[in-house]
């Protein structure tokens, strides 16, 4: 009943002509030397290297939560794909924006949300950052252009291709990263997203997040052909990324995101990554694939690990600077389970409020008659 | 006071907010070289130049998807659904996404997207092409739901729609677009949710939105001359937000209802103005409210026949008596 | 005669009409494999191999549409939705497709088609995935819409649904699928379109569908315990047929209504029970008709307010005591 | 306002090894030498011209039945395009399957269908091959497995790809041709049902026919990329051929047909045509293209003059013959023009018929209840 363990990722296209393909046989990873990898201080690499934690101490402490009951409905996880989301929304500038689907608590964190609010969201508070309304898939913050978190698969995608839209109409040099599963590419908005884009040339990414599998089916078993290359089908360009490794995707995302705002040209970038949990915290995980499959990965390409060795490699931090780290974020976690379980629920009342923006703005208020039943 | 059809007032109203907003976009199939399935667009492309008036492939699901999102970063979307019917291909977008962002992200978005079409049976297009889904989106909350019965109500609708900044479904008729009234030359505006009285009345209280308001009065007018009756037309223009209170005092008046409305019956928008009444005015009444739907099947092709399935004058008409009996 | 659960029910009926039929294929996303989502489908694959039980990739709209397709020669597909939620992206293929195929080409063609899956909220999912269509398919002449309450009734009907010649669309609820039934060990078929009096009274009508039916029984308890009223609950099984006649008796028994639904109000379910009801039995009726439906707002996240936002006893409690009044 | 000329079709891929390239130059057409073609008798090729002439004045005798207002809501005219349909469907074994768009009258005569049925489904007369109920865009006859004229554009081919689906099913050797025009490969439901064809390996052929517009939009306008070639995405094969000549549609036709039936694998084929009249008769043609355009077609690559001129070339008829089956098929419209004006229209209890199969077959019927409101 389970697979055969898939190819582990391959990186097809030639890179950036800066970067040096990766070495064979362990050597050190030679994306660091690219331009926007290179230029990075110490800093910023701790910094990068922190979210990634963040992401992982933040969902090992809400699935914690769940088991507490504390937390209702779905929890998708986002253990192991920590690189990408991390890689991708280092490079956003102030016109930069992302939308994804509802494995959303790693870009959420990326863009620099309170692990607070994103906890308190979980535990349907209203302190939540959507007011306990959302839950775990549907993650917000307009503020910092986060687009959110949606539910149905490939849903976003015209929603993130219309953000392209708004930005070049304004005049805007930014770019919409549209994120979303391999699942998610069979869907018809996706396609028909992908033509608008490559149509009109809107400056959107539309990143496949290629953890392999789309709850209990194998990339194999839903999809016909490669995904990145359906680009082609629309005279898009694209590239297969590794996702285990944040320099790699920075480098990559980074010309893509340049050609989308600088030249409004559309791509899509596939980048190979892996979940470590189930599909949410009810998949039982036993149908589809190997625990051994998963504990490859876990052991040699854990992106975690990956840069922290990285890190130590290139002198930027020592072990016991790792687990300073670690032992922050571990409380940062804490502290926000600890804020979402004082936090109060919403009201009955609040059940209709933000539902219409004119109802909850009553002084401007226009149209008239009874819009509640 | 020019005479304007509801074809020209719409497209006038279109014409005063791309003047008045740069954020106004105008877009949808053939809606700028083209001029419009309908003409409704006719000459905006050549006034605004296409950065503002956007042809799109047909990719509803896509292209109003695109709307939504870009009306989520304050561009003001007004998107053209050749048939409203074709939102069977949009529905997640419009009904997940448009109705629920502002809700699911806790009132941090809105969405200020019009979606504009026309919405009937009628012209013997078949079954696939004649929905009238107002009933269907107004079932969401989170939407608005306007249906103007004449050119100017139209226009004062329409200019309301653009301005709200929730998603407003303007659903319009191909049998109307040629229908003229006379329209002020000052700009005006009609309030979402304001039901308006076509035919002031004693004897019975007729509720209807969209074409089925010229239907009523059609019958409304036999009803005077024929039966001495005096029926009072009330026209909704909106069904999400819903004016009871016009539909009530109407019903303390008259004691009397009847529905008619171009949906199919089971669920649509006469069922629940029928719940409504009969809730908030229950020893007012005194018969049954009655409905008039269109006949209870996909609709027909056959044009003599598909004349038949929407509600008629002489339907209204025997209906009325039936209530007055 | 063994108990069964709601989940356990739906996948008997499934084994004993893909053992009766061979052309019965059940498909749908991980309904295979990974033994469905929701467990439905466990043990399918491995007792009637891939050719009968079907994953599918994420495309509702491609693999429903292949369904009716396939339907029209004679396949007798099972198509499971996860949610009936994901209706949204196949709402062309359900409701122009499947709905009006055999009246667009004259009667030459059916589509034995089952669509089922969970069609309600209340697991606290959000907005996108907690909607309850029936109100919305039942709208679509050319359908017919089933929501059983129990799993002896969901068995029933599953298995006239499969052997029925018309699309069928059969709506679970994800919080019945533990509810356990003695189920008998013979074969049976419930008849869609017969309501069934879950509970006899004679102060006060319910009537209910789906959920809300257990919801109903809750509340009939406690009027029965603490306020003496015996009240009668109608659970209608199918929206589309309905079965009007038991309702009415009903109803001309007790002469007070109130309609319970999980449906948004908005054109509800309830609003055209209520329509029918107050046009059928005006005389009979001693209060208006109320209903308990859903907050209406999307389906919040939060899940203490989740389920509140539903019909709760208390709340149909409180509605029954206002009807009584 | 108009579009510059689109280039004329060139053909991409090689050809079957049997059939030699088409000249240079106006050399005689070498189509005709394929085994497909090779095998015709002279009356098999005089049907096919028979059929195509059917069509050209079938749509011609209903353009002015609508002009005296015969027919109402839309006609869409199949008048320039009638080498697809019948050379596509002259291949049409006992288990293969035929549907379309809401261009369907030409696929509708293609398959046989009776031209009174036809034209009365026009009117909308109780007679019609849909009683009336389907008009212009639902023509239907299974009995000779044409599922129709469906009027969503893109919604027929989830349906074209089930029909092949159940033949596989049920282990039938044959195939499913999903007809469909350029503009309809930007609908999500299309993409997703490639995907499926391909995956699952299902005998269907997705037959694109390319008349250059979708309504008043050239393809350039709507789609991104080349419209066959799309097939690559999801590794299925794809070729583009010239809809012009019917021997070539049936060439290329016939070995996809064969793949679908003998090896069930789908595939694409772009047939590139031109349709002479508007969108649909209320389409004033004026502000997409060239009068000069049309007429150019018109003059050098009409189907049934470049047919007519082969089979003369052939010696398969002479010009006489040719007349006299013009004069033939003309007064076959006109008497199915005659028999739909006779015809009676449905009845007001016709309008709840043909809604429920079990409403309609009362002594099966096994539910209960009310099912008409
Ligand atoms: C339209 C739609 N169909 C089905 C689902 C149920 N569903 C949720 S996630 C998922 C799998 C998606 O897989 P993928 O896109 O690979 O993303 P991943 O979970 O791997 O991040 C499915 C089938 C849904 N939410 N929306
Ligand atoms: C979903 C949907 N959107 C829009 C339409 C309106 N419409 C009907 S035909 C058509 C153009 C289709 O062009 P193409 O696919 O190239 O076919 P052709 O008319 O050239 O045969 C459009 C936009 C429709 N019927 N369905
Ligand atoms: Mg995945
Ligand atoms: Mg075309």
């Amino acid at each position: 009943m389970t697979e055969t363990l898939p190819p582990l990722p391959t990186v097809k296209k030639s890179p950036s002509p800066k970067a040096a393909a990766p070495g064979a046989g362990g050597a050190a990873p030679s994306w660091a030397v690219a331009e926007v990898n290179s230029r990075l201080t110490a800093e910023d690499k701790v910094a990068l290297f922190r979210t990634m934690l963040r992401i992982r101490r933040f969902e090992e402490r809400s699935l914690r939560a769940y088991q507490a009951k504390k937390i209702g409905g779905f929890l998708h996880l986002y253990v192991g794909q920590e690189a990408v989301a991390v890689g991708c929304c280092s490079l956003m500038g102030k016109n930069d924006h992302v939308i994804t689907a509802y494995r959303d608590h790693g870009h959420a964190l990326a863009v620099g949300m309170d692990m607070r609010g994103l906890m308190a969201e979980l535990y349907g508070k209203s302190t939540g950052c959507s007011k306990g309304k959302g839950g775990s898939m549907h993650f917000f913050d307009p503020s910092r252009n986060y687009w959110g978190g949606h539910g149905i698969v490939g849903g976003q995608i015209p929603l993130g291709t219309g953000i392209a839209y708004a930005l070049k109409y304004q005049g805007l040099k930014g770019a919409c990263m549209a994120f979303m599963g391999d699942g998610a590419v069979n869907q018809g908005a996706v396609h028909e997203s992908y033509n608008l884009a490559a149509l009109w040339q809107l400056p959107v990414v539309f990143v496949i997040e290629n953890n392999g599998y789309s709850m209990g089916t194998s990339q194999q078993r839903s999809s016909a052909g490669e995904l990145g290359q359906r680009a082609e089908a629309y005279s898009m360009a694209w590239e297969i990324c590794d996702g285990h490794d944040v320099y790699q995707v920075r480098e990559v995302m980074d010309r893509f995101l340049r050609e989308a705002r600088e030249n409004c040209r559309p791509g899509i970038v596939e980048i190979r990554t892996y979940r470590y949990r189930g599909h949410s915290v009810s998949d039982p995980d036993k149908t589809y694939r190997h625990k051994s499959e998963v504990e490859e990965y876990r052991r040699t390409k854990d992106p975690i690990q990956v840069f922290q060795d990285t890190l130590i490699a290139e002198g930027v931090i020592d072990p016991a600077r790792a687990e300073q780290l670690d032992a922050e974020v571990r409380a940062e976690a804490e502290s926000a389970a600890d804020y979402a379980e004082a936090s109060p629920f919403p009201s009955i009342e609040d059940i209709t409020k933000d539902v219409y923006w004119e109802e909850d703005n009553p002084s401007e208020k226009k149209s008239q008659g009874r819009i509640f039943f | 006071m020019p005479s304007l059809s509801y074809r020209e007032a719409i497209r006038m109203a279109l014409i005063e907010e791309l003047h008045r907003d740069p954020n106004v976009v105008v877009m949808g199939e053939e809606v700028a070289q083209f001029n419009g399935a309908y003409k409704v667009t006719e000459g905006l492309l050549e006034k605004f130049g296409p950065k503002r008036i956007v042809d799109t492939p047909i990719s509803e699901a896509g292209f109003v998807g695109l709307g939504i999102g870009a009306s989520m970063l304050g561009i003001r979307p007004v998107i053209e659904l050749m048939f409203w019917s074709f939102y069977s291909v949009a529905f997640d977008q419009i009904l997940n996404n448009a109705a629920n962002v502002r809700y699911m992200s806790g009132g941090q978005i809105h969405c200020p997207i019009v979606i504009r079409g026309p919405a009937n049976g009628g012209t013997n297009v078949g079954a696939t092409h004649s929905h009238t889904p107002e009933n269907v989106c107004a079932n969401h909350p989170g939407v608005k739901v306007v249906c103007p019965a004449t050119a100017y109500d139209a226009k004062g609708l329409l200019k309301s729609a653009i301005r709200d900044n929730d998603p407003v479904f303007f659903m319009e008729n191909t049998l109307l677009y040629g229908d003229r009234a006379e329209i002020p030359d000052e700009e005006y505006l009609i309030p979402i949710g304001q039901a308006n009285i076509k035919r002031p009345g004693i004897d019975l209280t007729i509720v209807a939105h969209g074409r089925a308001v010229i239907t009523s009065l059609a019958a409304a007018q036999i009803l005077e001359r024929d039966y001495d009756i005096s029926a009072e037309v009330v026209d909704l223009r909106s069904i999400r937000p819903l004016d009871e209170a016009t539909v009530l005092a109407s019903v303390r008046k008259t004691h009397r209802v009847l529905l008619v409305e171009e949906n199919k019956p089971f669920c649509g928008v006469g069922a629940q103005l029928s719940h409504m009444i009969q809730e908030q005015a229950f020893d007012e009444l005194d018969a049954p409210i009655r409905r008039v739907s269109s006949i209870d099947a996909p609709a027909i092709y056959s044009p003599p026949l598909e004349a038949e399935q929407l509600p008629t004058p002489q339907r209204v008409l025997r209906a009325a008596l039936e209530t007055l009996r």
